[in-house]
């Protein structure tokens, strides 16, 4: 349980910081700080266990379905990086303290800081690799936050993009070879996973995970051809750098290669995959850390290179190699950290960290530059500090490989090279910055820092030289602790000490010694050499070539979805084609078996109509007061249809919506150009011709194939019941507001929201009248002719009182609420045709939307009234009821339903064509004759 | 008489209709309380839902009619998921919406109203025809809330929308007719029983209507080649329509589930599955074709608009994959994708808003009025959005990972799923440190600075993925159970359809 | 045979050949206001006696008065004429041409302008 | 007869289809009334074609399926609204965007010379 | 526009009549239940159009309705036998023309009712009435003799009109 | 008989339909095709009868009861077009 409290602790730190705005910065740090120091207590509180080889766990269930659980384990690999990140994380804290000025968001920069922590350690305590991944992106995710800390700034910003592109990347790939892995062993224990060797490296997928977790491992921990979004990070503030970027992120790859060494490692693929690209990136590191001016970009290059350094150990794949890369972790964060904070306090107090400008400032600030000079001796490996150690023991293991075959002897020998580049750079450091001649235009007057700022750069100085001098006194038991959890019970036999007497090692270090010597001497020869290459900008070169990836989505996208309304018409038709042909291609005949009806002279005749009218359509859709007639003779026949084949509620119907549709376009069509243009070249038409006639192919077959098969349907329920149970005779009625009313009731409702929209499409429409017809024609000047007027006022009655007896009968026959709610609207439509708006609208006291509403709440209520008798909605009623003086009337709750429909049907089709009517109404340019 | 299945359609109908009436004077105010109201009793109605459903799948017959012969609401833990999803997107888009857009043109709430009732219902029926019914509703509402505020853009986006979607509602007709025809029921439960006893000649013909339905849930729901309509309507619809749309593409994908798993699903006989091989391909396709929209979009509503179509086709994929077995992380994934598309949709609204005339666009503008926050927002979402740890995202993706068994599959669905994050990593990223860190030396406009009803609205959507992420477990066993319910509750319906047929009618009174 | 169906067969026969007659007019008459003269015939008498013999047919059963035939002629009559008149209205307000040897074509201005004299 | 209505809905479909794809908004919403007049017949018709069997009960008579009828009024009341809809959307268009292409804003294509009757 | 608040009713009383009988003959039921039914159905209508009406007028003669109805249908028969030959004869022979008809009655309703009852016999059609309804422009399609249109026209339908509305 | 007469008046309307499309499709003006319409909601309202008399039912009469009065309304609108523009103003 203690365990667990690890990275919560820290993550609760990560609060404690922004909610302490009040206090002053020192008492801030001290609140904030106590959350990582308690926790790197509780890891401290285990080291005798630790030591003993013990393993502490702590697991308990979080998301079964996905195989996660909150599973933590400290064992010697996992109580070193605690370690490093609590206390070096201590350190930063307090360095930053100083290190950020008075403006800047101090209680932010904390929160992240621990954030990341958190992330840290939770990467490393995993016992389930699944959370160890969450943990893994987080550190990308928390990293992305502390590198883009200024954000105004371009270089942080993109050096931020960058690294969280790269890991994020490195990070998806990991995920799919946890995945795999978790697959293969049926389970994401950390645990169960270790203990599977055989079955993993037994595996065929065994090459895939080994290439996606180490693509993970590479990104974070900068490896070739990765490496280059470091340098670019180091334009995080410089605690960040120090913290992050030698410390603990980048060796959370180190950290993953060493965790999955036992079951991943001792292969010929692994041999030559991670010590290959160590080697890379241990000689390429080196070489161009020597080239850089900037302080940070050359401890950025040369972490990259112990970065290779440390991989290419892990790569050799043998025990001692292992060890080694374990004891140089220790050693590159104590002397790459404190490296980064004195290049911190350098930029901090002159103000630059461009080396060609630093120089001389042995004079100014000696303290820091003792420092300095103590941490580049260990990391140049210079006997007598903890580098030197750790590099003889990787001389020692380069020598002892021969898996390369007859060139095994290249890797010492570009492992020489690569250590007498680290002299060279480490002597520029030095050499350049503090010694070098005066300083000269420096934007600050140098001086040193404040007190506390240097007590960590103090602190991790003097490790490297204990550590240097006591080797096994000092870090013996934690190497062995951590070695024991990478390799297991047997290790090999190594011996810490400070003196290894003559051997080839040895050799190897004089020689880079004095090769870094003679390298950095002669640099100018290098620089010139160096400058007839371009230097690239990997920042420009990844921001063009996401740019480039950018632009040739956009360039697919345009040509793809060009946004044209008319393209995704015709791939819904194309994709519907598509589905749809072949299963009818699976059927051998179109006929079935059922009885087909006769034809005659009146069916061909109107077969022939509506053939010849919808083809006309099709030619002289461009006419458009034409395509109208023509669709009104292609809906009279249909209705005609309906009516032959037993549909007379369909005819009624369509009729009605028919005229209804008419006025509507009619109302329309004032507004639009009376001709379309034809936009499509005959190319397309031919092709728009294709998809048509095959669709119509589809759906006429269909039809086809479909009457001519029998069918067997529930429809006998409705036949046998509508009278019976349903209370009417017309059994399309008694489906409509009984069977299926909850069909009609959301119907109705969007007939009512259509007219709502149309409402607000109409409100604030600025339209163009035109004042003539398209032969230019003024308009006539009889706007309502008489007679009109005196037969629309003879039939409104009329019309209506057949609505009501259409609305009444419908139940039983033909008719009810939808048809007669047309019909009256059409009454009333006709009205505002022949008198105008402004003489009706005074005259005929309807609020369309109170209809509406009304409509629908009878509706509704009608539905809701079975609810008192525990009834379900839409539970129908119906019942004969004796009236004195009437007689047995039958009343059911259907006709209630029915009327709620008629209403809603009203009021949304006068909304519509009453409010279009009117838009004309107030601001129409009238003619000059009518005053 | 247990009223529970039908009340997330008939609160806010009742709400909607009542909305019309004409009002006293400050009538937004009354139409705001009783949108509130409805939500309040809707949140009861969720809680109530949600629990019953854990015990229970409730059959509701409306009129009293037995099905196959009446229509049909289907309560189960699938059907609970969605109509609480929905009511919690849409409180917060309503309380969004209170801020401004309620009063920027008319009917926003009645709209709103309407538009629950559809996608409730839609969510609920268990007939084929009614589901077409509650997809007009739906529809016909999104068309008038697209254009709700008015201009070009709005304008011109729903002509391309409602084009798309009237041809969609011709083809649902098409196919109802046909299934129909062959199949002589409208239940779809009754349906999933008789396509199995079809005959040879008349399975062509159910099998072209019934790939017909994936057309029209095809185009509900983005699928690649029908997806053009969703970019252009969710960046111009206004914010709080926007992020309601954000559950308009589940209505279509739950609609696949429920058709392809249930009708059409593994006891269909010789019409087993039928989709699936066409949603392997076009699932991926859709993955690959939004990560390049992701990547090519040049605002902000547009990136979110392709992200939302990388999580259908991820979606999708999530029903084929392991032949349904990874539904249940899909429908955790959806919950997740529903709700952050939904906070991304407001999010981008209050840059939209606080970057002046450079709106949402990548380029260089003024600072925003409040960087901290709508910069947590962002981040908090984009983390979600990409499907990174600490946030639901994250699990919801693994969840779908985990669920691919098939080596052949695993290849395609890890590939694009993984490449589909990355690609959004780096679209997010960019568009994060664009929007909130390059910026011009223009001041940055106070005036504008969000309203607390929006930034609660926000947050609370927000919120919803670090408590989806905590309490995963209990959501996923509930997303099972779902999962499961497609074909349990076609059983269960299918009990009922022949026992009522033994007994017979208890008759009216 | 009833006599109803015989005055049915009859009635209906003179009724399909004023349609048809009506129709021919359509196609045969040489310019718009001729043709306008067309559907009036089949307004009138055609539909007339084809309703005329639906209501003896329908009145020889025992189903009572059906008295929808009579409304529906009587929308017929009551709308045609203005039917009529709109559409003359149009033509003259378009100006459409019309057969050279129309009798008071002068006249047309002063109709289209509703002058009186 | 069968083979008749068939031929009739597929030349509605296909002439429906045909002017959806067209680049205007008034030419689209003819195709989209072409063919829901084609859809409705066509789930009419899935009920099967009878003729003298109205679905109104009277004693002991043939009756047709009255389902599909029932379907296709709803069908019919849902397409008229949609159709309204998108009427008013199309004058909206021409108001907002300045013409009625369907994109509003049309490739800059000379036009294409049409025959045929000029008049309207 | 409404002239006199006495009018009024009896164009009321007319059309609540007219729809009364239809309805009840629509309905083809003389129950209690259904006559109340036609009197609330009618009163309704009639209530609900009340201000739908411009113009309104007395029948002077009703009585000679039947009359006139008989004329015309005569006409209509006969005038169909003779459009019938004309439109199946020659049709070059045709002389169509426009024809001025004045009028005597000034009111809108007789002048509808004529004109309606021009259209109706085949062989004329009213095309338009001037402005101050002085004149009544038909159509024919055979004007053999002009005064004689004019006069049958004016004999025939405007004097029995003039009758029964008096004016 | 009746039968047959029956067949001869339908098959007779039917004809009379495709000669007002005849019409319709020449033209030459937008007016003769509104009259041609006209001509088939009356050939179509004929045809509705026809059929009630031969099927011996009233069902459908409703249908040409409003064809009668909605084909008025949609001539008179389109008329009103012709002459306004403006339908409803
Ligand atoms: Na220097
Ligand atoms: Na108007």
């Amino acid at each position: 349980m203690a365990l667990f409290w690890v990275p919560l602790l820290t993550a609760l730190g990560s609060l404690a910081a922004p909610s302490t705005l009040a206090l002053n910065r020192s008492l801030r740090l001290a609140i904030s700080a106590l959350f990582p120091a308690a926790a790197l207590a509780i890891i401290l509180s285990y080291t005798e266990q630790v030591f003993a080889q013990e393993s502490i766990r702590f697991a308990m269930d979080w998301i079964p379905a996905l195989g996660l659980e909150l599973s933590f384990r400290l064992d010697g690999l996992a109580y070193l990086f605690s370690l490093l990140i609590l206390a070096i994380g201590l350190l930063v804290m307090l360095y930053a303290r100083y290190y950020l000025s008075e403006h800047e968001a101090f209680g932010r920069f904390y929160a992240y800081l621990m954030l990341f922590m958190t992330a840290m350690l939770g990467i490393v305590l995993s016992n389930n690799v699944l959370q160890m991944w969450f943990f893994w992106e987080l550190t990308s995710l928390t990293s992305f936050l502390l590198i883009s800390f200024w954000g105004h700034r371009s270089d942080a910003r993109k050096g931020a993009r960058m690294a969280l592109t790269i890991t994020g990347a490195g990070g998806l790939a990991l995920l799919g070879g946890l995945m795999l892995i978790g697959q293969l062993v049926g389970s994401f224990d950390l645990d169960v996973i270790l203990a599977s060797r055989e079955l993993i490296q037994g595996s065929d997928q065994y090459l895939v995970i080994l290439i996606l977790v180490l693509i993970g491992a590479f990104t974070k921990s900068a490896q070739f051809p990765f490496f280059f979004w470091l340098p670019h990070a180091m334009a995080a503030p410089t605690p960040v750098s120090a913290y992050l970027h030698s410390a603990t992120m980048v060796k959370a790859g180190i950290f993953l290669m060493a965790r999955m060494f036992p079951v991943l490692a001792g292969t010929e693929a692994w041999f030559l995959i991670v010590s290959i690209t160590g080697l890379l990136t241990l000689l390429i590191g080196a070489y161009m850390a020597l080239f850089k001016h900037d302080l940070k970009g050359l401890l950025a290059y040369s972490t990259v290179s112990h970065l290779g350094l440390i991989t290419l150990l892990l790569g050799l794949g043998t025990k001692l190699g292992a060890v080694a890369a374990i004891f140089h972790i220790i050693n590159h964060a104590t002397f790459k950290a404190s490296l980064f904070m004195a290049a911190g306090i350098i930029d901090h107090e002159t103000g630059t960290r461009d080396m060609r400008k630093l120089s001389g400032l042995w004079k100014y600030m000696p303290q820091t530059a003792a420092l300095a000079m103590i941490a580049s001796s260990a990391m140049a490996g210079i006997p007598l500090f903890n580098g030197f150690l750790s590099k003889e023991m990787f001389f020692a293991e380069t020598l002892n490989q021969s898996t390369l075959g007859s060139i095994s002897w290249m890797i010492p020998v570009f492992a020489t090279i690569g250590a007498a580049f680290s002299v060279a750079y480490s002597l520029r450091f030095i050499h350049d910055v503090f010694f070098n001649g005066d300083a000269s235009d420096l934007p600050k007057k140098p001086h040193e820092p404040p007190r506390y700022m240097r007590v960590p750069v103090e602190i991790l100085a003097a490790l490297c030289l204990i550590i240097g001098i006591f080797p096994a006194a000092v870090v013996g038991d934690l190497l062995k602790a951590a070695s024991a959890s990478v390799l297991g019970d047997k290790l090999p036999y190594y011996h810490l000490h400070i003196w290894h007497g003559f051997n080839l090692p040895l050799m190897m270090s004089a020689i880079a010694l004095v090769g870094g010597v003679a390298l950095y001497m002669n640099r100018q020869l290098l620089f010139r050499v160096q400058a007839n290459f371009t230097e690239r900008n990997e920042s420009i070169v990844f921001d063009n070539g996401i740019k480039k990836v950018r632009n040739a989505a956009r360039w697919f996208m345009q040509r793809f979805d060009n946004g044209a309304t008319q393209r995704s018409v015709f791939w819904l038709l194309f994709f519907a084609l598509v589905v749809s042909l072949p299963p009818l291609m699976q059927l051998n005949s179109t006929a079935g078996a059922r009885p087909q009806l006769p034809v005659d002279t009146v069916m061909v005749a109107g077969a022939v109509l509506l053939c010849i009218a919808s083809i006309a359509t099709v030619i002289w859709h461009y006419l458009r007061l034409l395509s109208l007639l023509l669709l009104s003779v292609v809906g009279m026949i249909v209705s005609l249809a309906f009516v032959l084949f037993s549909a007379p509620d369909l005819a009624l119907t369509q009729l009605s919506v028919e005229v209804v549709t008419i006025v509507l376009l009619l109302l329309a069509l004032y507004f639009l150009p009376q001709r379309s243009r034809n936009y499509a070249p005959p190319s397309l038409m031919v092709r728009d011709l294709s998809v048509a006639v095959l669709i119509g192919g589809v759906v006429g077959t269909l039809t086809y194939a479909m009457l001519t098969r029998p069918l067997d349907t529930i429809s006998s329920f409705y036949t046998e019941n509508a009278k019976a149970l349903g209370g009417g005779t017309n059994i399309v009625n008694v489906i409509l507001v009984d069977f299926r009313g909850f069909d009609t009731f959301g119907e109705i409702t969007v007939l009512a929201i259509a007219a709502l929209g149309i409402y607000k499409l109409i409100a604030r429409m600025r339209i163009f009248l035109p004042s003539a017809n398209p032969e230019g024609i003024p308009w006539a000047k009889d706007k309502h002719p008489f007679m009109f007027e005196v037969i629309s006022q003879a039939l409104l009655p009329l019309a209506l009182l057949i609505s009501c007896y259409i609305f009444l009968r419908g139940h039983n026959l033909p008719g009810g609420g939808f048809i007669a709610g047309l019909i009256t609207s059409i009454a009333i439509i006709q009205q505002y045709i022949a008198h105008g708006n402004d003489w009706l609208v005074p005259r005929i006291k309807l609020n369309y939307l109170t209809l509406i509403s009304s409509g629908l709440l009878i509706a509704f209520i009608t539905g809701v009234g079975g609810f008192i008798w525990q009834q379900p909605f839409l539970k129908s009623w119906h019942d004969y009821i004796d009236f004195p003086l009437v007689g047995k009337l039958e009343i059911a709750s259907a006709m209630g339903f029915d009327l709620g429909v008629y209403l809603t049907v009203i009021g949304s089709s006068m909304m519509i064509l009453a409010n279009l009517g009117g838009l004309t109404t107030v601001d129409r340019l009238r003619p000059k004759e009518h005053k | 008489m247990n009223h529970l299945p039908i009340l997330p359609i008939l609160i806010p109908a009742l709400a909607g209709i009542l909305m019309l009436f004409p009002t006293p004077a400050s009538s937004i105010k009354y139409q705001r309380w009783l949108a509130y109201l409805s939500f309040a009793a809707m949140a009861y109605v969720c809680w109530q839902i949600v629990v019953s459903a854990q015990y229970e799948t409730t059959l509701y017959v409306l009129g009293g009619w037995q099905p196959p012969f009446g229509i049909m609401l289907l309560l189960d833990h699938l059907s609970a998921i969605m109509i609480t999803l929905t009511t919690l997107l849409a409180f917060c888009a309503c309380l969004y919406g209170t801020a401004e857009e309620q009063t920027t043109g008319r009917f926003f709430y009645p709209l709103f109203m309407f538009q629950l009732m559809g996608i409730n219902g839609a969510f609920l029926t268990g007939d084929i025809f009614n589901l077409f019914v509650f997809f007009e509703i739906l529809l016909i509402a999104s068309y008038a809330l697209l254009v709700h505020g008015g201009g070009k853009e709005k304008t011109g986006a729903a002509v391309h929308y409602i084009a798309l979607n009237l041809l969609g509602s011709a083809f649902f007709l098409i196919a109802l007719g046909t299934l129909y025809g062959t199949l002589g029921t409208l239940n779809m439960a009754d349906m999933a029983e008789k396509v199995a006893l079809l005959s040879p000649q008349q399975q062509a013909i159910a099998k072209a209507g019934g790939l017909l339905l994936l057309v029209v849930f095809g185009l509900k729901s983005a699928m690649l080649p029908l997806h053009f309509w969703l970019p252009k309507t969710y960046s111009a619809a206004a914010a709080p329509i926007a992020a309601l749309f954000a559950i308009m593409t589940k209505v279509g994908l739950y609609s696949i589930f429920r058709v392809f798993g249930g009708i059409f699903g593994n006891d269909a006989g010789a019409l087993a599955n039928i989709a699936t091989p066409w949603i392997w391909p076009l699932g991926i396709a859709t993955i690959i074709i939004g990560s390049i929209g992701v990547l090519a979009a040049p605002s902000l509503r547009l990136m979110i608009a392709n992200v939302i179509i990388v999580s259908v086709g991820t979606l999708l994929l999530s029903f084929v994959i392991n032949d349904g077995k990874g539904l249940s992380a899909g429908l955790y994934y959806l919950i997740h994708s529903t709700l952050v598309g939904g906070a991304l949709f407001l999010i981008a609204d209050l840059i939209r808003i606080q970057r002046g005339g450079a709106q949402d666009r990548f380029v260089i503008a003024r600072s925003l009025a409040q960087p901290g926050l709508i910069g947590s927002f962002f981040f908090i979402a984009a983390i979600a959005a990409v499907g990174l740890p600490p946030l639901s995202g994250f699990v919801g993706k693994a969840l779908i990972l985990k669920s691919v068994i098939a080596a052949n599959q695993q290849l395609w669905v890890w590939s694009v799923i993984l490449l589909g994050s990355l690609v959004a990593l780096i679209a997010f990223s960019r568009a994060g440190t664009m929007l909130f860190w390059h910026v011009s030396g223009a001041k940055a406009d106070d005036s504008k600075k969000a309203k607390p009803a929006q930034v609660i609205a926000i947050s609370l959507l927000l919120l919803a993925t670090p408590i989806l992420t905590i309490f995963a477990h209990p959501v996923t066993l509930y997303t099972e159970q779902a999962a499961g319910d497609i074909h349990n509750s076609m059983y269960q319906v299918q009990d009922v359809i022949h026992n009522s047929e033994k007994v017979s009618h208890d008759g009216h009174h | 045979m009833t006599i109803n169906e015989i005055i049915t067969a009859v009635l209906l026969l003179i009724g399909g050949l004023f349609l048809f007659i009506g129709s021919i007019g359509l196609v045969r008459l040489p310019d718009f206001f001729t043709r306008l003269h067309a559907p009036t015939k089949a307004s009138t008498l055609g539909i007339g006696a084809v309703l005329i013999a639906s209501l003896v047919y329908f009145s020889s059963q025992e189903s009572g008065i059906n008295i929808k035939e009579l409304l529906i002629t009587l929308f017929i009559v009551l709308s045609a004429p203005i039917t009529a008149h709109m559409l003359s209205k149009a033509a003259l307000h378009v100006r459409l041409p019309m057969q050279d040897n129309t009798l008071n074509k002068d006249m047309v201005e002063k109709i289209r302008n509703r002058e009186s004299s | 007869m069968e083979l008749l209505f068939a031929f009739c809905i597929g030349t509605l479909t296909s002439c429906g289809v045909y002017l959806t794809l067209r680049a205007t908004t008034f030419s689209f919403v003819l195709g989209l009334t072409l063919l829901s007049y084609a859809v409705n017949l066509f789930l009419f018709a899935s009920g099967g074609l009878m003729i003298n069997a109205a679905p109104i009960l009277k004693t002991g008579e043939l009756i047709t399926d009255p389902l599909p009828q029932a379907l296709v009024l709803t069908a019919i009341v849902i397409g008229f609204a949609m159709t309204a809809f998108i009427v008013i959307l199309a004058m909206r268009a021409r108001a907002d965007l300045g013409n009625d292409h369907l994109d509003g804003n049309p490739p800059d294509l000379p036009e294409v010379k049409r025959g045929g009757d000029s008049r309207s | 526009m409404d002239t006199t608040n006495q009018r009024k009713p009896k164009i009321r009383f007319f059309t609540f009549t007219l729809l009364f009988v239809v309805w009840i003959l629509l309905t083809n039921s003389l129950t209690i239940g259904n006559i109340l039914l036609a009197l609330f159905l009618s009163a309704s209508i009639v209530w609900l159009v009340r201000d739908i009406r411009s113009n309104t007028i007395r029948l002077h003669k009703p009585l000679s309705i039947p009359k006139y109805v008989l004329i015309l249908f005569w006409d209509i028969v006969s005038s169909n036998f003779i459009v019938a030959k004309q439109v199946l004869g020659p049709i070059k022979k045709l002389k169509p023309g426009f024809v001025a008809v004045p009028l005597d009655m000034r009111e809108p309703i007789p002048i509808t009712l004529l004109a309606s009852t021009v259209s109706l016999t085949p062989g004329t059609v009213s095309t338009e009435v001037s402005e101050d309804f002085s004149i009544l422009y038909v159509h024919a399609l055979n004007v053999s003799d002009e005064q004689a249109l004019i006069n049958e026209i004016k004999q025939r339908y405007e004097k029995p009109l003039k009758e029964i509305f008096g004016c | 008989m009746l039968n047959i007469v029956g067949i001869f008046v339908s098959s007779l309307i039917g004809i009379s339909l495709l000669l007002n499309m005849w019409r319709f499709m020449k033209g030459p003006n937008m007016l003769d095709r509104v009259i041609a319409l006209d001509t088939m909601y009356i050939n179509a309202i004929a045809l509705i009868i026809l059929l009630g008399i031969f099927l011996d039912t009233t069902l459908y009469y409703e249908g040409a009861l409003l064809i009668a009065m909605l084909g008025f309304v949609s001539t008179s609108a389109i008329c009103k077009f012709v002459l306004r523009g403006d339908i409803i103003e």
